[in-house]
């Protein structure tokens, strides 16, 4: 069953449960590494978003949707992670411009050119401690669960298990971007939070997908 | 938490109306998307400067705007970059048709943003270039960091980047000030305590009673050595070496000096600081011809400084000493 | 005790040392006895300004030595009053040959050593004058106290008095001036934590997590009252009505508004404490024409800040437009 | 036996050595009631003072050398006890000026003259809570003792005696002078600093006059 426009926007809302719920847990993990804003740009962020795409007419398609998720997350989490997050999810939307709905090749195309937009922004690599040590490693299990013909809900839980995965791998690492870059060796031994906040919104859409 | 504010969610925007009615007729406030310009803006003909970043390192960038120095600061959340839209809207509310100069300091957020902004300034016709500010020498310019930050020299930047608009260079000319006035400035800070951020609710990092913090930043981000508390005069010795190896600074240079508190360091202290590290530059052979000491770039209320050493020559000292008028830097008028 | 000093003996006498390195041209300093004066003293033909009290009020008063403000400021150890021999000394090198007045905040060590220091200086032929401020509503003026302290609105005496001066008015009219300002102006400070003297070691009083000290002194002496800790507006207003009584302020009053930090609150706070004064200002009809915010008369690290409140006429006001060129306080030059 | 200048010498250096040992004491006291200064003020006013008065001629009178002392305090110690304790010893050593020797009669003339300074200067009754309660209490013991005829010491003794209980007689006051005024009922219960290093000056001179 692909996926419409009320997936998107419950998607939306559970991100921005999950993104609430998790905000101090955020702000604990940017505080060891950064400067302890995360949660509350994420949390500002995702409140205006659910606001926002509240406000969108009835024919509106996920892209639609989509694109203003960007737009508002551009224009309301600022620091490093606004624009990363604001470029995904335009770049994402665009990539999906053209569905009323979203299937499995759709959800892939979203996932790849939200992390390519990312990449194209921040210029990080795997292995940098960065949110994308979450994205590509989901990207990846989503193209492998669509090649295997998996369901959507599949598809992003496999996304979700693999940002998961990915967000730990973090731990170990010294980075190489952001803010964490600054304290070198000092870094290992902590998870790298916006890996955690890519996995609680993957997470969402996949219950998300789930429930629809 | 102990803080003299309201509710953690209005911090700035209550300030910026703080702001507003303590400096009428030298700066207006827009709430809404929040910027302070000149209360003479745009000037025409003049290139515009931009600043801005998140918020509790007052007086930057706010404390800067006015004439000969910045024509708008764009206060962003407490240490949070702000987003494109106040920027974009400075960029408009402060251009007089000679283009805008953004300074921006190098961390990953402001710059993403003030590059957004940039991009959507120009979608309406505006000519902008953009310095990005990277003085602080705790942290490797590497392909493995983000670069170095940008910290207290930004304000040596923008006092004589807005001295060259002020008295008319063109766009390129004022860039390539700031751009000079960079690559010649150098900054290392430490801090005793850390700050609190209001939203976060607990200081942004835990440090002993007996241990400072070497080559800290402005926003609580932990430095690069944790060490046991030290005599002042020790602690300056290990910040000013790094930053005069680092240029190097040399035997016969003129320099500007300039001891920066961080916000909770009782400017008798600071006095302390700038006593040795003037002495390391004169037995050194370096000659401080202009000065400053105060709370310029601040950590909210962290107890900590950090020391700024800008090569000069002659024209740099001559825009450095060109009269200003903000509420936090005014001399000639 | 986490500062950013070598030995707690040396404080003062280095901090000195910094001071003389970092402004160079505009004051000397004497290390013994210890004081400061302004590069070009004595002005013959002008009338001395002499101020002094305890160090650990940085930028009182060293910061205000300069054109147009202080000819010489007097600093005793941290906190307590300097002896009579560095305030004869002071006089002595500014005496410009139409007498000096003693700025003298009124605490019983200060006045003291003042007096002894005016009869000394009287000695060897110079006529001294001294105005006693006690701005601190604080504290009830009374034969059951000292008298109310002098606080922040020293900063204002010293200016005002200081244009006089400069302007050429002879002694008594400058004391007339001075004596004037000091009875239109009324202040009162909160701490939030408590300042920590060096030679002591340990905070001057000690203060929950959750409580503030209303009507606190600069000294760490406490206060009037200790309460729980509340948002900034409310605090604003248990120490704002005390001062716009007693005068008592009215509607149609013209006003400087000066909120002061006590040198740990960080300048986004002080904005936000000046919102609302400026707020219940306009609320009750008095109308701030002149302002001033920042950290001038500090407690060291404490956290905390003053309101202070001074009824202007035309002739206040043009003196304290007057131009001034200090460390602390510049403009018109 | 009248005392002399060795006396005087002996008693500069005990109550050097007692300020010095009571420092903190006295910084404690001055800090719950005051500024915390009082006894770094005291403990650098009485270093100089030890130094300041070896440097004296040999043939120097009892007066001379407390002349010295009430000088060196005044150029040392600042705050308000400075002038004060510097008053008291230059009233003081005038009114002994013509004596090469102290007896019971110059003693409390000493005492009575030095007490009339601080009032002179301070303005302070008894009962305002400062080292007036101290000082006034000593000088009607020694005139007691004086006019029992008891032995220098023996006056001294009671001096400082009567300077103990008065120290303690500021604990339930409310201060009408100095620094503590300020606090109202709230100085209730501490001991007024400047009366404790009274009480230690006086006691330095009846140990010095014991073992003279
Ligand atoms: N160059 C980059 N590429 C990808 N992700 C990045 C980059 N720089 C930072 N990030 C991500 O942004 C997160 C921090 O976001 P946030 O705390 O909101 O911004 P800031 O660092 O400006 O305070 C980091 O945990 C990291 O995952
Ligand atoms: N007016 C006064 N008369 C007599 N003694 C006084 C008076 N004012 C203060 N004192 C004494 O001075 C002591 C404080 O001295 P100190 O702490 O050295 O000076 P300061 O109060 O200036 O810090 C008080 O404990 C009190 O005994
Ligand atoms: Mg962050
Ligand atoms: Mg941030
Ligand atoms: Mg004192
Ligand atoms: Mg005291």
């Amino acid at each position: 069953m692909a996926l419409g426009r009320e997936f998107v926007a419950d998607w939306i809302a559970r991100s921005a449960q999950a993104i609430s719920e998790h905000r101090s847990e955020l702000i604990t993990l940017d505080r060891e590494i950064g400067d302890g804003d995360h949660g509350e740009n994420m949390d500002r962020g995702f409140t205006a978003v659910a606001v926002k795409s509240g406000d969108l007419p009835a024919d509106a398609t996920p892209a639609d949707v989509l694109k203003v998720v960007a737009t508002t997350l551009i224009s309301t989490v600022g620091g490093a992670s606004g624009p990363l997050y604001g470029t995904a999810f335009l770049k994402g939307s665009q990539a999906v411009a053209d569905r009323a709905e979203l299937d499995g090749a759709a959800i892939v195309a979203f996932l790849t050119a939200a992390r390519d937009g990312i990449v194209l922004r921040g210029k990080a690599e795997v292995g940098d401690k960065t949110m994308i040590d979450a994205w590509t490693p989901a990207v990846d299990a989503a193209a492998a669960a669509q090649a295997e013909g998996r369901s959507e809900a599949e598809i992003l839980a496999a996304a979700a298990d693999a940002a998961q995965s990915g967000a730990e791998s973090t731990d170990p690492l010294v980075a190489r971007k952001g803010r964490a870059s600054y304290l070198g060796e000092r870094a290992i031994g902590h998870r790298d939070p916006g890996s955690v906040s890519t996995t609680l919104i993957l997470r969402a859409a996949a219950d998300a997908a789930a429930a629809a | 938490m102990k803080k003299l504010i309201n509710d953690p969610k209005n911090v700035v925007a209550e300030a910026l109306e703080g702001v507003a009615l303590a400096h009428p007729g030298l700066l207006t406030v827009v709430a809404d998307p929040a910027h302070i310009v000149r209360a003479d803006a745009p000037v025409q003909g003049k290139v515009g400067l931009v600043s801005g970043g998140g918020s509790g390192h007052e007086p930057l960038h706010g404390g800067f705007v006015g004439y000969g120095m910045l024509d708008a600061a764009v206060p962003g959340p407490v240490f949070t970059s702000p987003t494109p839209d106040p920027i974009v809207a400075a960029t408009k509310a402060v251009d007089g048709g000679k283009g805008v100069l953004h300074i921006v300091k190098n961390y990953t957020g402001d710059v993403l943003n003030f590059e957004t902004a940039a991009d959507l300034a120009l979608a309406e016709g505006i000519e902008v270039r953009a310095v990005v500010v990277d003085d602080d020498v705790a942290v490797k310019d590497s392909l493995y960091t983000a670069g170095r930050r940008g910290v207290a020299g930004t304000v040596l930047i923008e006092k004589i980047a807005g001295a060259a608009a002020q008295r008319g260079d063109d766009l390129d000319a004022v860039t390539a000030i700031a751009e000079k006035v960079n690559g010649q400035v150098r900054s290392m800070g430490v801090a005793l305590t850390a700050p609190t951020v209001p939203h976060a609710g607990e200081p942004s990092f835990d440090i002993g009673d007996d241990e400072i913090e070497i080559g800290i930043g402005i926003h609580g981000e932990p430095g690069r050595q944790r060490v046991g508390l030290e005599p002042a005069d020790q602690i300056v010795d290990r910040i000013l070496h790094p930053i005069l190896e680092d240029l190097p600074f040399a035997s016969g240079d003129k320099v500007l000096l300039f001891v920066n508190g961080m916000g909770g360091t009782p400017l008798i202290e600071l006095y302390i600081a700038f006593r040795r590290a003037a002495q390391v530059l004169a037995e050194q052979g370096i000659e401080v011809s202009r000065t400053l000491v105060g709370n310029y770039v601040t950590s909210l209320e962290m107890q900590g400084f950090s020391v700024t050493v800008l090569k000069l020559d002659d024209e740099l000292t001559e825009l450095w000493d060109a009269p200003v008028q903000t509420a936090a830097l005014r001399w000639g008028r």
